[in-house]
């Protein structure tokens, strides 16, 4: 594969509000190109929120993000997509006027000057995809669902590739396929990961670094073994 | 019999030039409109002012028709970024009093600069008169109409679903964050959006200038009709606006020929009727469904 | 204890602005002429009018464009009775049944539809009021009815301003408090949360349906009793009334006002009625300063008038920028207030 | 206390696909029954039919063996049905607190009271109550918008149990809760179902949750039954593993 | 307050209100009315005011709407400005004139025609300076008469007024002369259908021998004659008349102007004397257009209430009220006396008729004009 190596993200003393309301405490967080980092924590800890800041949907910031020579935290979301960053947000939103098809293709909005990947890519990737392309968007149950807004992030040839808790509400059988779908994708292509997960199990399965956030600030960031040797953190902050 | 209808369609046809600009506006961008009816007063006054009073032949008129469009759609365009675009993430009530608002602004500014008084525009030559087939009498300017009313459905049609164009459009008329997380400037396309429409909301004054009085209250009478129109035939959907103003024009035609005793009822008693039992409108998605353009 | 102390500090602040606003009412006859004072009436009228609108727009999430129907039937049955020789009193309480008596034909005829589907509906009912009264003889038809005096309270001949504006004032309070109970009561408190998810309160057992009419029905017997008391005030009654434009006046008033808060439709429809008063006595044209100063407080306020505490206490702590949305802070202001 | 629910061949189809197809259900009185099946094997739709939320093509629906298969929603819920949904419907606009308060008066029967205010105050002080119990207490006075998925879904249970249903339907209540918060909330839906005498039908994703708490299990696949039986049992089946677990364990 | 008024009432400048429809779609007819009112004052003034008091006009906007009317009645009350000229629309003048007369004020109407105000919504202090619908509706079946046409159709807006002139003018000219009635709603912008509907009961073999009758005015009327045009609408009648019709449509309409007689309250070259000289004169040189029946009506308001207050020796209300019944005043239409029985101007109706061509500078041209002598059609009073 002749794909670039991908960049590393850089987010320094990020704070985020909805509103009058404050989530993120000065964050700093350092992802290297082509990592994979999960992201845990309880509930309203800040998980989505910190995505969302990454991918400038949806909240307010301050701080830097960096990624690779892009700031993002200067960028609205649809500029942040198409420096090739690409957010698959937990309600998975897939477009239900639009055939599968249609909403695959809508990823090459964000394709920026990268090269865009075909749809036949992704139903090789995913072989399940193969019998949805003609259906309508609504007519998908939730794994399905989960499956073509991963692939529709994928058609944009994305650097940065957000996911938000691609396993909940998915059918063991289901959670297995996302798995083995984000193991493809990471053998295919050059493509940095941040994954949020409530599902430890899953996460720990696909990911190379892990952070966990309480709060809304960071309390531990480090090395999949490091984070697995060390059950006290898991005890301290995801325990309600 | 066939005038009658011919009559209601063409009246059917122009509100449709006017209400297919609304249903975009409220399809995409999620705003009710009101100032659709100022741009739709400023239009006509535009197509006044460009025609200078006097009739032309069709070609120059249609030019001038243009004209007055796209001049709409400039002041429309700077209306949307400069006025509207504030209220984005603002309640949809006071969005809605903000277009209110500027209606208000603009009938008053087409007052100042045009007076109150009543105001005509001649018909553009070759477009008087009827052509006449036996006793059916078919007027030249409402074939016009009709054959415009088409081909303005014919070329949204495309433009929404035959085209990228479209499809970024429909995206961003069902949700908003999907479409800017896919790369779309949501802006861009609120704002081309809405030059189409209000384009269309200018064609429709200038088309209907020379059918009627001009005065400043004309925006009032027609959005309202405008809105009956758009939510008969189901938020967000084209061709339901071209069946609801086909139906609601031919109806009018009907009664006012037939019964006129009966015309007032003509708008309100069909909407009630087709609400009633259609809450959803005639082609709407239901009344659960969020808006969506088909 | 902050809570504690909060209800009092509120608690006094109410007592103070009552105070203030019964010394209002008592000493404004003797300031005012009795233009000022005709004037001053319906500006008492439109916060009726807005308020009972409110109940729909801003709690029940209910948004009538049809409400001068109720109104208009209010001014109708209040000006016949009037006509009748019937005490005001009686006149007014005839007013307020015939826009609850409306309301209830109106809610059968709506409650099918939501949102601007719903809106229409309204719109199409009052404006088929407007064609019938317009064909109605015993109506007055285009002309309406004018002319009918109304006859004394309690042996008090009521035309004199002074009087005219102590009833007036005296019975539109006692109105406006019915809402603000209303808004506090369980009743209240469903339907702002029918208004945020209907299925949800369904799932709590809940007759949607009902309350919804219910609510209709309270607010078009507040209209009602604000066009009552307009047949009163300007002893005329005309089909105007009821065309849909004066529907959207309410609305303006209470989206204005910031229909977040109890307070804000009243607080609209004084900013509305004074600067439309003003303008169009200053100007032919005053439409277009009126749109522009509406879109003005808008953009500042988009809230409405009321969130302008809110809006100055973020900009001086922020220092510029968005004005914020309600929040916890405000909302437990709000609670205190209904407690 | 607790009811028992039953449903025969009952039938919902959306346009052509039948989300349910001759579906027969029994839970008896008291027991937590899990429904378990892949995606779109119509468990939701299944909650639906036992909340009246959709009007059925055929079938029957039984509330303690009376015929409630044409009843409104709002009639079971008096009847003791409590339903929460798979995305968690809350009252945003509204304060955690007061979206218990509105479970509290319609409970009470006083919600058409429009001329006082004093059962609102009433129900704030039960509603504080049953926050502190479950835990929420701290969030009482935020908006149920700006809540967390997690707490969504514990807030939606909390406006549930204010309801004094009989009958809990939770549909995947742990989804988006870390490990953790759902094992808190599988501790929670025991310990309700123990002091509550409930009948609770539950679905979810979590074989943890599901083992853990059901005391039968059944199946859905393509809108029908699969099977039903005790949690070993279903476990232990190779269809179950074929169409549902996958290779897990 | 009370004290200052009175004392305003017999020094300083005379206040008149000019109550008018200064915004809204009836703008057009308030700037009028504006116009002639103004130009009354002025004259007045320019040759020493009344008993060497100037005039002083208060206007006020009553918006089209009987409740800002009645708003701007009070307003002017109780500033002690008791003469007061205004309204446009019955329903204005119905809704003031109780309100000015208990106050102590005197209205003299300007465009409103309504029956029931000389009749039985008459008030002690009001009086109606325009002909009354009857005194419009048998002027119209004089004229329609003069033409020998045989039967006319009727084209009216939808409410009472459309109703009650056709009815009366039916009535005038009987029942046997009288064809269809239509009626178009007020806001109505699509009027072909109610062309078509009049057309299809017009006989095919007619030659031209029906007339048509119309008491619509402003839009209405101009999207008739647009919508119309291809229906050649106007063409298939031997006679157009259209009662409340005035100049200002001709001049919108300009070369598309059919031939069409309107007969309303006033025309500028139906009359010949000073007054009107004077009047005409004065408008031309202010706005370069010749004045409008409205603008009459705003000059000759100021003109009555004038005489009123020279003929009672004084500015009180009171006194103007218990002058103005039987009293004369000379305007622009010549001299007539406010009726004692029922207020009504004893003035006459005027006819006249115009006809589209670009070669005039106004885009029309004017055929004829006459006018007709109240005594012909005013009801009796009892
Ligand atoms: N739209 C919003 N408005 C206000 N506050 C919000 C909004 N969305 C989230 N929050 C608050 O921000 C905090 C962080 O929320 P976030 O959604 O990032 O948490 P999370 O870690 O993703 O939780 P979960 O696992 O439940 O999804 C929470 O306290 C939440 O209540
Ligand atoms: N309102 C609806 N309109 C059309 N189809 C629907 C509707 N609701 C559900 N369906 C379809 O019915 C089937 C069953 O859906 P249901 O939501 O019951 O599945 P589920 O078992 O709850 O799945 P999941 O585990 O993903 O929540 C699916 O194919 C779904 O697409
Ligand atoms: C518009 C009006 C002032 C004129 C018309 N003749 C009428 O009576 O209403
Ligand atoms: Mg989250
Ligand atoms: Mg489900």
């Amino acid at each position: 594969m002749s794909e670039p190596v991908s960049d590393r993200l850089t987010v320094s003393g990020l704070d985020a509000w909805y509103g009058t309301a404050h989530v993120l405490f000065g964050l700093d967080l350092t992802v290297e190109g082509g990592r994979t980092l999960a992201v845990l924590g309880r509930n309203g800890a800040g998980k989505t929120t910190l995505l969302r800041s990454i991918a400038r949907g949806m909240v307010t910031t301050t701080g830097e993000v960096r990624h690779g020579s892009h700031r993002l935290d200067r960028m609205r979301p649809d500029q942040a997509a198409r420096s090739g960053v690409q957010l698959v947000p937990e309600d998975r939103r897939i477009l239900t006027s639009l055939s599968v098809e249609e909403n695959l293709l809508l990823g090459h909005r964000a394709c920026g000057g990268r090269e865009k990947r075909s749809v036949a890519e992704m139903v090789e990737m995913f072989p399940l995809l193969e019998n949805l392309l003609s259906r309508r968007g609504f007519a998908l149950s939730g794994g399905e669902q989960q499956l073509v807004a991963i692939a529709r992030a994928m058609m944009a040839s994305p650097t940065l590739l957000l996911l938000d808790e691609p396993s909940e509400g998915l059918a063991p059988r289901i959670v297995q396929e996302v798995g083995e779908g984000l193991r493809a994708i990471k053998e295919r292509y050059a493509v940095t990961v941040v994954l949020a997960e409530q599902n430890v199990n899953f996460a720990m399965q696909n990911v190379d670094d892990v952070c966990v956030i309480d709060d809304g600030r960071i309390a531990f960031q480090g090395g999949g073994a490091e984070f697995q040797a060390r059950p006290e953190i898991r005890d301290r902050y995801l325990k309600v | 019999m066939i005038t009658t209808l011919l009559t209601g369609l063409a009246a059917g046809s122009l509100i449709f030039v006017v209400s297919s600009g609304l249903t975009l506006v409220l399809g995409v961008l999620r705003i009710v409109n009101f100032a659709h009816g100022g741009l739709f007063l400023i239009g006509a006054y535009f197509a006044y002012q460009f025609q200078g009073g006097a009739a032309h032949n069709p070609a120059s008129f249609a030019l001038l028709v243009v004209a007055a469009g796209l001049a709409t759609a400039v002041i429309g365009v700077l209306v949307e970024r400069f006025l509207l675009r504030p209220f984005y993430d603002h309640s949809a009530e006071s969005m809605l009093l903000a277009t209110y608002a500027v209606l208000l602004t603009m009938q008053g500014a087409v007052q100042m600069i045009w007076g109150s008084s009543q105001h005509t525009q001649p018909r553009p030559e070759g477009l008087g008169g009827a052509l006449t087939l036996g006793d059916t009498v078919i007027p030249r300017y409402d074939l016009m109409l009709i054959v415009v009313g088409l081909l303005i459905f014919g070329g949204l049609q495309w433009l929404i679903y035959g085209t990228g164009f479209g499809r970024q459009v429909i995206a961003v008329a069902e949700d908003r964050y999907m479409a800017s997380l896919l790369g779309i400037d949501i802006s861009r396309i609120f704002m081309a959006t809405f030059a189409v429409a209000i384009f269309l909301a200018g064609v429709g004054g200038a088309l209907a200038a020379p059918t009627l009085s001009m005065t400043p209250n004309l925006a009032t009478t027609f959005i309202l009709y405008s809105f009956a129109v758009v939510i008969i035939g189901g938020f967000g959907s084209i061709s339901g606006s071209l069946i609801a103003s086909l139906l609601l024009g031919v109806l009018a035609s009907f009664l006012g020929t037939h019964a006129p005793e009966l015309a007032d009822f003509a708008l309100y008693l069909p909407m009630l009727l087709i609400l009633f039992f259609r809450p959803e409108g005639l082609r709407g998605r239901g009344a659960g469904r969020e808006v969506v353009i088909a | 204890m902050r809570a504690l102390l909060g209800k009092a500090v509120a608690a006094r602040r109410a007592l103070a602005l009552a105070a203030l606003g019964v010394l209002f009412v008592v000493v404004y006859p003797q300031l005012a002429t009795a233009g000022q004072l005709s004037f001053a009436n319906t500006v008492v009228i439109a916060v009726v009018f807005a308020t009972s609108t409110n109940l729909l727009f801003g709690q029940a999430g209910i948004p009538s464009f049809g409400q001068a129907g109720f109104f208009g039937a209010g001014a109708y049955a209040a000006a016949l009775a009037a006509h009748e020789g019937l005490p005001v009193i009686l006149c007014l309480l005839i007013g307020i049944l015939a826009g609850a008596l409306v309301g209830v034909v109106a809610a059968a005829v709506a409650w099918r539809s939501a949102g601007l589907a719903f809106s229409m509906l309204t719109l199409a009912f009052a404006q088929s009021l407007y064609t019938i009264a317009i064909r109605t003889d015993a109506l007055g038809g285009y002309n309406g009815l004018a002319g009918f005096p109304f006859s004394r309270v309690l042996g008090i001949e009521l035309s004199d301003p002074g009087y005219v504006w102590y009833f007036v004032a005296v019975f539109a309070a006692v109105i406006v408090a019915g809402f603000w109970q209303v808004s506090r009561s369980p009743f209240g408190q469903i339907l702002r949360a029918l208004r945020d998810d209907p299925v949800r309160t369904l799932f709590l057992g809940i007759n949607v349906r009902a309350y919804r009419t219910l609510a209709f029905v309270l607010a078009a017997a507040g209209a009602g009793a604000a066009g009552a008391l307009s047949a009163y005030v300007n002893q005329v009654v005309t089909p105007d009334s009821l065309y849909w434009t004066a529907s959207a006046v309410p609305v303006m008033m209470l989206v204005l006002g910031g229909m977040g808060h109890f307070a804000g439709p009243a607080i609209g429809a004084l900013l509305y009625a004074v600067l439309e008063h003003y303008l169009s006595a200053w100007t032919t044209s005053y439409i277009f300063f009126l749109g522009i100063l509406v879109y003005l407080v808008l953009a500042l306020l988009p809230d409405g008038v009321v969130s302008l505490p809110r809006t100055v206490r973020y900009w001086i702590r922020r220092g510029g920028g968005d004005p914020p949305k309600p929040d916890e802070v405000e909302l437990r202001e709000t609670e205190g207030a209904a407690r | 206390m607790s009811l028992e629910i039953e449903l025969r061949s009952v039938t919902k189809r959306f346009g052509g696909n039948a989300a349910l197809d001759g579906v027969d259900l029994h839970v008896p009185a008291g027991q937590i029954h899990a429904v378990i099946g892949p995606n779109g094997a119509g468990k939701s739709t299944l909650f639906g039919a036992v909340a009246g939320e959709l009007p059925l093509d055929t079938g029957t629906v039984l509330l303690d063996g009376r015929d409630v298969t044409g009843a409104s929603p709002q009639r079971r819920v008096r009847l003791g049905i409590g339903r929460a949904f798979q995305v968690a419907r809350l009252f945003p606009t509204l304060s955690v607190r007061d979206n218990i308060v509105a479970a509290v008066l319609s409970r009470q029967g006083k919600s058409l009271v429009f001329w006082s205010a004093r059962a609102v105050r009433a129900a704030r002080v039960e509603a504080e109550h049953l926050l502190d119990e479950l835990r929420l207490g701290d969030l009482t006075t935020r908006l149920a918008g700006s809540l967390s998925q997690g707490d969504r879904k514990r807030l939606e249970i909390a406006m549930v149990l204010a309801l004094s249903s009989r009958v809990l339907l939770l549909d995947e209540p742990t989804a988006g809760m870390s490990p953790e918060e759902t094992e808190a909330t599988v501790h929670l839906v025991r310990q309700l179902w123990a002091e509550r005498e409930l009948t609770v039908l539950i679905t979810e994703h979590d074989m943890d949750v599901v083992f853990g708490l059901a005391q039968a299990v059944t199946v859905m696949y393509r809108g029908s039954v699969l099977c039903t039986g005790d949690p070993e049992t279903v476990r232990a089946r190779p269809d179950v593993a074929d169409v549902y677990l996958g290779g897990v364990e | 307050a009370s004290r200052d008024a009175e004392k305003a009432e017999s020094s300083g400048p005379i206040k008149v209100g000019l109550v008018a429809v200064m915004s809204g779609p009836l703008a057009e007819i308030g700037e009028s009315h504006k116009r002639g009112a103004e130009l009354a004052v002025q004259q007045i003034n320019a040759e020493g005011g009344i008993d060497g008091r100037e005039i002083e006009l208060v206007i006020k906007d009553e918006k089209g709407d009987p409740n800002t009317s009645v708003q701007m009645a009070r307003e002017l009350l109780s500033d002690g400005v008791k003469l007061i000229a205004g309204y446009t629309l019955d329903p204005d003048c119905l809704a003031a004139s109780p309100i000015i007369s208990d106050g102590g004020g005197v209205l003299v109407g300007l465009s409103c025609q309504g029956d029931a105000l000389t009749q039985d919504s008459l008030t002690d202090n009001y009086f109606q300076l325009a002909p009354s619908n009857t005194m419009l509706a048998n002027a119209t079946a004089d004229v329609a008469e003069a033409t020998g046409l045989e039967t006319w159709q009727g084209i009216g807006p939808d409410y009472d007024f459309g109703r009650e002139v056709w009815t009366r003018f039916a009535d005038a000219l009987g029942e046997d002369k009288t064809g269809k009635d239509v009626y178009v709603p007020l806001d109505a912008t699509q009027v072909a259908p109610y062309i078509n509907s009049l057309l299809s009961a017009l006989p095919d073999d007619s030659a031209k021998n029906t007339g048509l009758f119309m008491s619509t005015f402003s839009a209405t009327t101009i999207g008739l004659v647009k919508q119309g045009e291809p229906y050649d609408f106007f063409g298939r009648y031997g006679e157009v008349i259209n009662l409340g019709g005035s100049t200002p449509t001709a001049e919108a309409l300009g070369a598309d102007t059919p031939p069409m007689t309107f007969v309303y309250d006033y025309f500028d070259e139906a009359y010949d004397n000073d007054v009107n000289t004077a009047f005409v004169d004065g408008y031309r040189e202010a706005h370069s257009k010749r004045p409008n029946a409205w603008s009459y009506e705003g000059y000759a308001a100021i003109l009555a209430i004038k005489a009123g207050i020279e003929a009672a020796g004084s500015a009180d209300a009171d006194k103007v009220a218990d002058a103005l019944p039987g009293m004369s005043f000379s305007g622009p239409k010549g001299t007539f006396e406010f009726r004692a029985e029922d207020h009504l101007l004893m003035s006459p109706v005027t006819a006249w008729k115009v006809k589209g061509d670009a070669s005039q500078d106004e885009g029309f041209a004017v055929l004829n004009s006459r006018a007709i002598p109240a005594e012909d059609v005013a009801p009796a009073v009892e």
